[in-house]
């Protein structure tokens, strides 16, 4: 199969990740927005590391994995923590520190 | 190349159909006979407070859970490798996964003791 | 290592701030004996490297030392003195313990500390010297903007009711043309840079460079705005009666009489020296500016209650003469201009100070709240009125040697200027004798008789050397003449520009009308 | 995955220098040996077991970086490079670490005890954090925390490829999330700069990431050299590259804070505890800094034409806005963070010089923003009233009075901000002009010394505020007397700005002879 | 056997299936397992029954064989019913799910050799690739949101509370499970699964006595956990406390009937089927026969008896699942969850590590360790089953002396009564009409923390 294909897929998984983060209000959800354009950067490291024939892109995608499990946890712990303080997982509720 | 993985395409082609004939055969060779309780959630006693759908939450706690499971089974997704090519990496693999392994241990201690392995 | 007076010249002021600061603050009276124990001493020592100094090698600097201080950026630790700036170090040195003396009370009640105050003036005074001797550009621009800091404590924590307001002014003013000038700098470093293979700061070297037109006037607008600024030009004047009204006679007059002159002086040793062909092409701007400031600088005057803001605005007006004469190109309005540097110092300061003694014994700053002063103060306004005159240029005292160069300058070349700044001495005479006038002449109120008496055996002590110097200048100029005129012509040279053809006496001669 | 499974064929065993990744690993396994103290030392003993165990894992790995000084080498298998560049930058993040610790370690200044929540997961206000702050518990868990963010930045600087930069990213970033989050008091506010941080932060680095991968894409390989490679060998520019570039740009840009990826600054800085934000803005910025000159010199030098009109913008944006948005600020810290924006502006036109010169330049910029802004946040830590830091500028008037000699040396932080000569702010601003010049970019330099004029108005602005006005009718603000924790911090970076300042050929010749990056 | 081993080993050998033969085999493995399933449901009455001393079923068919097959008739004739509260699609999505993934899982387990199917030359695994372990974690994973997923769409607490919990367990099992794998792999030095079956027919000695190097016997310790995780990961008793009954009714399928209830039916019966199969290829030798009866009888090893040997090892599994069943109590959900964080883990880590260094002293000398490994592990699974012990009774004594801590009814995100021996927190306002005693002093601790909050926190 040709591996733009997959390209495109990626840049379209990460461009919704991308809108999701910039629209949504919603902490979890921006949070699992993030979480997607990490997994679309995987698609197109394993996909560039078929075009090249290396195997660069595949150690890669491990490494973000890894970084994306360390993000999750971090991230559930603090909206967590917001959660129990104010019961409420919406970013446009937390509007104290405004300009 | 990609013929490796026809078997799990047909396979899950065949499971797929089953999953989809045992969701929607009642509908067709199934009895319908109108009754609100039977629509309702089931229930014993006490009014169940939580409604999962428009407002209700998972509770916290098992992101706890979710959280340990992430750590761990990522440390398993570098273990797989380095057990595999346990081999050829010789002395340098078992020093360098060691330190890995021991940072999750020190990481996993201070879970332990800081009650996130507590259930109820 | 052979005695070096200039770095001790430079040292001994800093020494007597440090010595100052370190005495108990409960003596307040020793803190101000230390400090005009150590400006004297400075001042002493100005007078022995002035001896030292070679006059008929004036063009060049000479007393110099050069210490590598920031070897990455070029940048040395370089002093020197050429002529004028000997006779601006002069007059600064001259200028402190006078000052010292004359505000002996100034400090006392005010919010800060008197040992700080006497600190403050001392530190002053470094950077004074460091300024007008700085052979390496960086180091002037370091003590450029290093000035701004003793003097923005000296008017904010020892001046008048609205010093925030002024010291602010002051100080925002002051930064935003120190900026532009760090600008300019680097630029010229970058060039340099260029031109050399290595930046330099070296003031000689800088000067040696041929620099593409373009860049010139670029580079200097930067400096000239930072002179023009400190130097108040109109329209960027509007800081100094403010900043001169507000603040202690003492510090007015080391703001005014010396402070500013580094504006001028800048002009002189860097914008014309470093940016010949960008200062040609600035000649008629900067000489509108300079006339615009003679006329309006004195109408201001003239319209003046505050005696302070007054001073301030003839300034202004003089101001506009020094730069005349800078901008005019010829060497006698160069040579009028650094005169003029060093007579209207003293003159001013003699204004700030006895003004200053007025003032403080009414208590009030307007003219209104004066009259008939000379009945009950005859001293006083004797010496005061000797300063005015001498500000007006009167015949015989020393402004009047400076200005006439500068007039005479300016005919040489554009002779219908030279009619409308001779305007300026007119109106010169107008605010002066008018101020007199309503302040000393007629019958005293009961509060003038009441509070003002007559100067105190301090203060003659301190305004003496003043009038005997601006008397001493206004008939015997030919000393500072014969130092200044040298470093002029090295000017006149670096600009290119030759004297037009003689119409009344030559340079020489004109030196002593 | 699949692949490497299926290699069976030989394994070329990677060699590993630990000698030269001797500081990275320090602190990193300082950082673990501290997670396990946090574990299971009792409450009692862990204040000073872990306060040694960070101050002594930090000046042990400054000690390795100044052994290691001279050398020039691609270690790990080519994903750390240790040469001049790193170790001065590793050395800087050292030296403002340190201080910042003894600022994060100070107890005498809130009467409840340190400035981080006794227990971060306890509902504010709630009976369980009434008991620990009335038994005196105080958080011991930010050390661990931090040496890992030092060792994350310690790496960022030094990776050379762009996979162990994204990882060193956020091994630097991940703990600062947490951090943020941590403040004993205003904690709603703490609580939601942690999260903005974390959303925004995480944003970014997937920016940066999805960049590497085009980038990846382009030239089949992560590392630098690499990269440079491919473009010297390419003909014309592939699409990938520029969106790569760009990608890879958002992500640092945001790190070092440069407009339009700034709007985290002002709310992380207010919201996080003072010591944090100190720590944060110093060392994150000397550390993205040193990852982004890396990038561009060594990979996307080849092709800085095309980046640099873009960075011309940026630059000048970035001191645009965060000049004007520093100048109608009324917090300090919002202030101050305002600031921050602008110095990243700054300091990017040494970066878009694109020389040994802006190299330099630049890294002593860091290192006296960073010693400064230390400086400033320990001062900010001490000024207080009845409800904790008193952060709102009008507290602030008449400090000069109360205090004289702190608000002096709030003002020297203050002026160097403001890049006055003599302090160590002109030398950092005058080594990135000049190699702006130098480089081509002096229509940035005019807006960077505009810019410069203009935020000198706010800096004085406080200094005069201090000094010169009445205090409030309140009484304001006052300064607590701190520790000799804080003492020693205030002390060392005033120190160090006046020696920068006035004789800056000591850092200077440090950078020079830093030489350029490793290729 | 050697040749046998290379053949089998050399992953080139799949993919090269005409579609045909792809898609028969595809079918027989989907028939057989339904068919396998339905034999299973027959097969644990069955034992159950006599394990309890009665007959089990017997009504229909040769040994009420049939019986299975009547229960699927009444389950497909009876209503689908979709709850009122229920999110409709995710609600019909989620049995397919479970169903899709249990079948998957079979894709990659060795049958039995290469054998001849109308002519062509194939061996009796639908694929294999050198990850297949890996993919049978991947898609058992992809199960748990079948779980999930149906318990959150019922809109019933009972489901969501089943759910949750179903897939904690999961989740946590699959730790152990994934840990046990990993000294597999440093034995096989391959993740393929026929690759793992063929380094297993290698032989070794102990005692004078020719083994097969089964996973199980060298590495004792990971089968051990593997056995506990597998039921872990299936849900089946003593673990199955999703199903609690007592507490959750039916867990995450309570709001499901008919068909669909029969799909999640199954594909827990299958999934026991996976984990057996699984459990049989990487620790039991797979489809081969063992070495003493092997070396006798070459033959049991090529053609078609092996698909029997496997067949046969997969219900000796599926009788430890029901003999379990049979046997053991229910554990609390606690215990449960502490067994597998606090024994599994970090027992499998450590051995991990044990396993790891030893292969590694062995590969530098020439060392025999296997001996010593294996006793070191047997005594190493004695340690962690008395640990287990301790634990769960350790644990249980704690709670009894514990004293009653105060209950805050929002801890879990949701208000909950609180259980007797818990005491409710009482709320300032409460409090504050109370005791002004109280209030006092706490008003002045207020004032000391000083956070903004506080306002919010009791709201």
């Amino acid at each position: 199969m040709n591996p733009s294909n997959y390209l495109y897929l990626s840049a379209i998984l990460f461009s919704i990740g991308a809108l999701g983060v910039l629209v949504r209000r919603n902490a979890i959800v921006v949070f699992m927005c993030v979480e997607l354009m990490l997994n679309a950067s995987n698609l197109a490291f394993v996909s560039f590391a078929r075009v090249h024939g290396n195997l660069d892109g595949q150690v890669i995608a491990f490494f973000v994995m890894v970084v994306a499990a360390a993000e999750v946890v971090i991230g559930l712990a603090i909206i967590m923590t917001i959660f129990r303080t104010r019961r409420s997982a919406s970013v446009d509720e937390a509007n104290l520190l405004k300009y | 190349m990609g013929e490796v993985y026809l078997p799990i395409l047909v396979l899950g082609i065949l499971g797929l159909a089953f999953g989809l004939f045992a969701v929607f055969a009642p509908v067709v060779i199934g009895p319908r006979r109108y009754n609100r309780a039977k629509l309702d959630s089931y229930e014993c006693g006490i009014d169940p407070t939580p409604q999962p759908i428009g407002g209700g939450r998972f509770p916290i706690r098992y992101y706890l859970t979710a959280m340990l499971f992430i750590v761990f089974d990522i440390e398993i997704v570098f273990l797989y490798p380095f057990a595999v090519a346990f081999d050829q990496l010789a002395l340098f693999g078992l020093i360098e996964m060691g330190l890995f392994i021991i940072t999750v241990l020190v990481v996993y201690g201070y879970v332990w003791r800081r009650g996130g392995l507590e259930w109820d | 290592m052979t005695f070096n007076w200039l770095l001790v010249l430079f040292l001994a002021p800093l020494v007597g701030a440090a010595v100052v600061m370190l005495l108990p603050r409960s003596n307040p009276t020793l803190a101000k004996q230390v400090g005009i124990g150590f400006s004297l001493l400075t001042f002493l020592i100005t007078i022995a490297a002035a001896l030292k100094f070679d006059a008929s090698m004036a063009a060049d600097f000479q007393l110099g030392f050069s210490y590598s201080w920031i070897p990455s950026f070029g940048v040395n630790f370089a002093m020197g003195l050429d002529g004028i700036a000997l006779v601006l170090v002069a007059l600064s040195t001259c200028l402190v313990p006078v000052v010292l003396l004359a505000g002996w009370d100034d400090a006392d009640g005010a919010r800060g500390s008197v040992k700080g105050y006497v600190a403050l003036i001392l530190v002053l005074e470094a950077a004074m010297i460091g300024v007008f001797a700085a052979t390496d550009v960086f180091l002037f621009y370091v003590f450029f903007e290093a000035m701004l800091v003793p003097v923005y404590f000296l008017i904010g924590r020892y001046g008048g009711p609205r010093r925030n307001y002024a010291a602010v002014k002051f100080l925002l003013y002051s930064l935003f043309g120190g900026l532009l000038m760090l600008a300019s700098l680097i630029g010229l470093y970058v060039v340099s840079a260029e031109q050399l293979g290595t930046g330099t700061f070296d003031f000689t070297a800088l000067a040696g460079l041929t620099i593409d037109p373009d860049t010139q006037k670029w580079l200097f607008v930067g400096f000239f705005i930072a002179f023009a600024i400190k130097a108040p030009l109109v329209p960027f004047h509007t800081w100094l009666p403010d900043a001169a009204a507000e603040s202690t006679p003492g510090t007015a007059v080391l703001l005014v009489g010396v402070l500013d002159k580094v504006g001028t002086f800048g002009m002189l040793r860097y914008c014309l020296e470093l940016f010949p062909e960008a200062s040609t092409w600035a000649t008629p701007l900067v000489i509108a500016l300079a006339v615009i400031g003679i006329i309006y600088g004195a109408l201001l005057a003239i319209g003046q209650q505050d005696i302070k803001r007054l001073i301030a605005y003839t300034s202004v007006s003089h101001f506009g003469f020094i730069a005349l004469g800078i901008f005019v190109m010829t060497s006698r309005g160069q040579s009028g201009s650094a005169l003029y540097m060093v007579n209207h110092g003293f003159s001013t300061a003699a204004l700030f100070l006895i003004g200053g003694f007025l003032i403080s014994r009414r208590g009030s700053r307007l003219i209104d709240d004066f009259g008939g002063v000379q009945k009950v103060a005859p001293v006083l306004a004797g010496t005061f009125l000797v300063a005015g005159l001498s500000s007006l240029a009167l015949p015989g005292l020393s402004s009047f040697v400076s200005e006439f160069l500068v007039l005479q300058g300016t005919f040489e070349r554009y002779p219908w200027i030279g009619v409308v700044a001779t305007l300026g001495i007119v109106l010169a005479a107008l605010y002066i004798l008018l101020m007199y006038q309503r302040t000393m002449t007629g019958e005293p109120p009961e509060i003038v008789k009441e509070r003002v008496g007559d100067l105190r055996g301090r203060e003659v002590v301190a305004i003496a050397p003043l009038l005997v110097v601006i008397v001493a200048l206004g008939f015997y100029p030919k000393p500072v003449l014969d130092v200044i005129n040298p470093a002029v012509d090295r000017v006149m040279i670096a600009v290119d520009a030759t004297d037009p053809a003689p119409l009344v006496a030559p340079v020489a001669e004109g030196a002593q009308p | 995955m699949s692949a490497i499974l299926a290699a069976t064929g030989s394994f070329e065993v990677p060699t590993i220098e630990y000698a030269a990744l001797a500081p990275i690993l320090m602190v990193l396994g300082g950082a673990v040996v501290s997670v396990l103290l946090e574990a299971f030392l009792p409450q009692r003993l862990r204040r000073p077991v872990q306060l040694t165990l960070t101050f002594a894992t930090l000046v042990a790995a400054f000690v390795f970086v100044v052994l290691a000084r001279g050398t020039r080498a691609i270690v790990a298998e080519g994903s750390v490079a240790v040469d001049g560049p790193t170790l001065f930058m590793q050395g800087s993040i050292l030296v403002l670490a340190f201080i910042a610790a003894l600022v994060m370690a100070e107890r005498q200044v809130d009467p409840a005890g340190d400035a981080f929540a006794p227990r971060a997961s306890a509902l504010p206000g709630s009976e369980e954090e009434q008991e620990f702050t009335r038994l005196g518990w105080f958080q011991t868990e930010v050390w661990p925390l931090f040496l890992f963010s030092v060792g994350g930045m310690l790496l960022f600087p030094a990776s050379t490829d762009l996979l162990t930069m994204f990882v060193a990213l956020e091994v630097l970033s991940l703990p600062l999330y947490v951090l943020a989050g941590l403040a004993r008091r205003r904690r709603l506010l703490s609580q939601e700069a942690s999260l903005k941080y974390f959303v925004l932060g995480a944003f970014s680095s997937a920016f940066f990431l999805y960049g590497t991968a085009l980038l990846y894409g382009f030239a089949g390989t992560v590392e630098l050299r690499g990269i440079a490679n491919a473009l010297t060998a390419s003909a014309g520019q592939s699409g990938l590259v520029i969106a790569g570039t760009a990608l890879l740009m958002v992500g640092l840009l945001f790190k070092i804070g440069a407009a339009p990826f700034h709007q985290w600054t002002p709310d992380v800085y207010q919201g996080s505890p003072t010591s944090i934000t100190g720590f944060m803005a110093a060392c994150t910025k000397v550390a993205a800094f040193g990852a982004l000159l890396r990038v561009m010199y060594v990979a996307l030098g080849g092709i800085r034409w095309d980046w640099r009109p873009v960075m011309y913008v940026i630059a000048a944006l970035t001191m645009i806005v965060g000049t004007i948005f520093a100048l109608t600020q009324t917090d300090i810290k919002r202030m101050l963070a305002y600031s921050s924006v602008a110095q990243a502006g700054f300091m990017l036109v040494g970066v878009l010089a694109t020389s040994a010169a802006g190299l330099a330049g630049t890294m002593v910029y860091l290192l006296a923003y960073g010693v400064a802004t230390v400086g400033a946040f320990a001062i900010i830590t001490l000024v207080r009233d009845a409800t904790g830091e008193a952060t709102h500028l009008s507290s602030w008037a008449g400090l000069g009075k109360k205090s004289p000699l702190v608000a002096s040396a709030f003002a020297l932080f203050l002026l160097a901000f403001a890049g006055i000569p003599l302090t160590s702010g002109f030398t950092g601003k005058f080594a990135v002009f000049t190699a702006g010049i130098a480089g081509g970019a002096t229509p940035v330099v005019i807006v960077g010394v505009v810019a410069s004029a203009v935020a000198a108005f706010f800096y004085i602005r406080v200094i005069v505020l201090m000094f010169f006005n009445e205090p409030p009718a309140d009484g304001g603000a006052s300064v607590v007397i701190p520790s000799s924790f804080t003492t020693f911090a205030i002390t060392i970076t005033v120190a160090i700005t006046l020696v920068i300042g006035v004789l800056p050929q000591i850092v200077l010749q440090l950078v020079d002879q830093a030489g350029v990056f490793v290729r | 056997m050697n040749a046998l081993a290379a053949a089998a080993g050399d992953l080139s050998i799949f993919g090269q299936d005409p579609f045909w033969l792809t898609l028969i085999k595809c079918l027989v493995v989907f028939l057989a397992l339904i068919l396998l399933t339905l034999f299973t449901t027959w097969f644990e009455r069955k034992v159950v029954a006599r394990m309890q001393q009665r007959s089990g079923p017997n009504r229909w068919g040769p040994f009420g064989l049939l019986t299975p097959i009547y229960d699927g008739i009444k389950l497909a004739l009876k209503e689908g019913i979709t709850p009122a509260n229920s999110d409709k699609l995710v609600y019909l999505i989620a049995p397919a799910i479970s169903a899709i993934s249990a079948f998957l899982v079979f894709a990659v387990i060795p049958v039995g050799p290469v054998v001849s199917i109308f002519g062509v030359e194939t061996p009796l695994q639908l694929t294999d690739f050198p990850v297949s372990v890996l993919y049978v974690l991947a898609i058992a994973s992809i199960g748990i949101y079948g779980i999930v997923l149906a318990g959150w769409s019922s809109g019933s607490t009972y489901s969501l509370l089943g759910g949750l919990r179903s897939s904690a367990q999961m989740i946590s099992y699959e730790i152990a499970m994934g840990l046990s794998f990993v000294a597999v792999f440093l034995y096989s030095s391959s993740a393929s699964t026929s690759q793992i079956v063929a380094k297993q027919a290698e032989t070794f000695s102990l005692g004078g006595l020719e083994l097969n190097s089964w996973f199980a016997l060298l590495l004792p310790v990971s089968f051990v956990i593997y056995l506990i995780a597998m039921v872990g990961e299936t849900n089946r008793a003593p673990f199955d406390l999703p199903e609690a009954e007592g507490e959750l009714v039916a867990g995450y399928f309570t709001e499901y009937s008919g068909l669909r209830w029969a799909s999640f039916y199954l594909a827990e019966y299958i999934n026991m089927i996976n984990v057996s199969a699984v459990a049989t290829t990487l620790f039991l030798g797979g489809w081969a026969m063992p070495a003493p009866i092997s070396t006798i009888w070459p033959g049991a090893n090529e053609g078609w008896w092996p698909v029997l040997w496997f067949v046969l090892k997969i219900y000796a599994m599926l009788f430890v699942f029901v003999w379990l069943r049979g046997t053991l109590p229910r554990l609390r959900y606690d215990q449960f969850m502490k067994f597998g964080w606090r024994v599994l883990i970090p027992v499998s880590i450590v051995w991990i590590l044990l396993v790891a260094s030893v292969r590694a002293l062995t590969n530098q000398s020439d060392f025999e360790l296997r001996p010593f490994l294996l006793w070191g592990g047997l005594i190493l699974a004695v340690v962690a089953v008395f640990a287990f012990v301790l634990d769960v009774r350790g644990g249980s004594k704690t709670d009894d002396d514990a004293e009653p801590e105060p209950f805050d009814p929002f801890a879990g995100g949701h208000p909950v009564p609180p259980l007797p021996g818990q005491e409710l927190i009482v709320t300032r306002r409460a409090k504050a009409t109370v005791t002004t005693a109280v209030t006092a002093r706490d008003s002045t601790s207020q004032a000391d923390a000083g956070t903004e909050g506080e306002e919010s926190a009791h709201e």
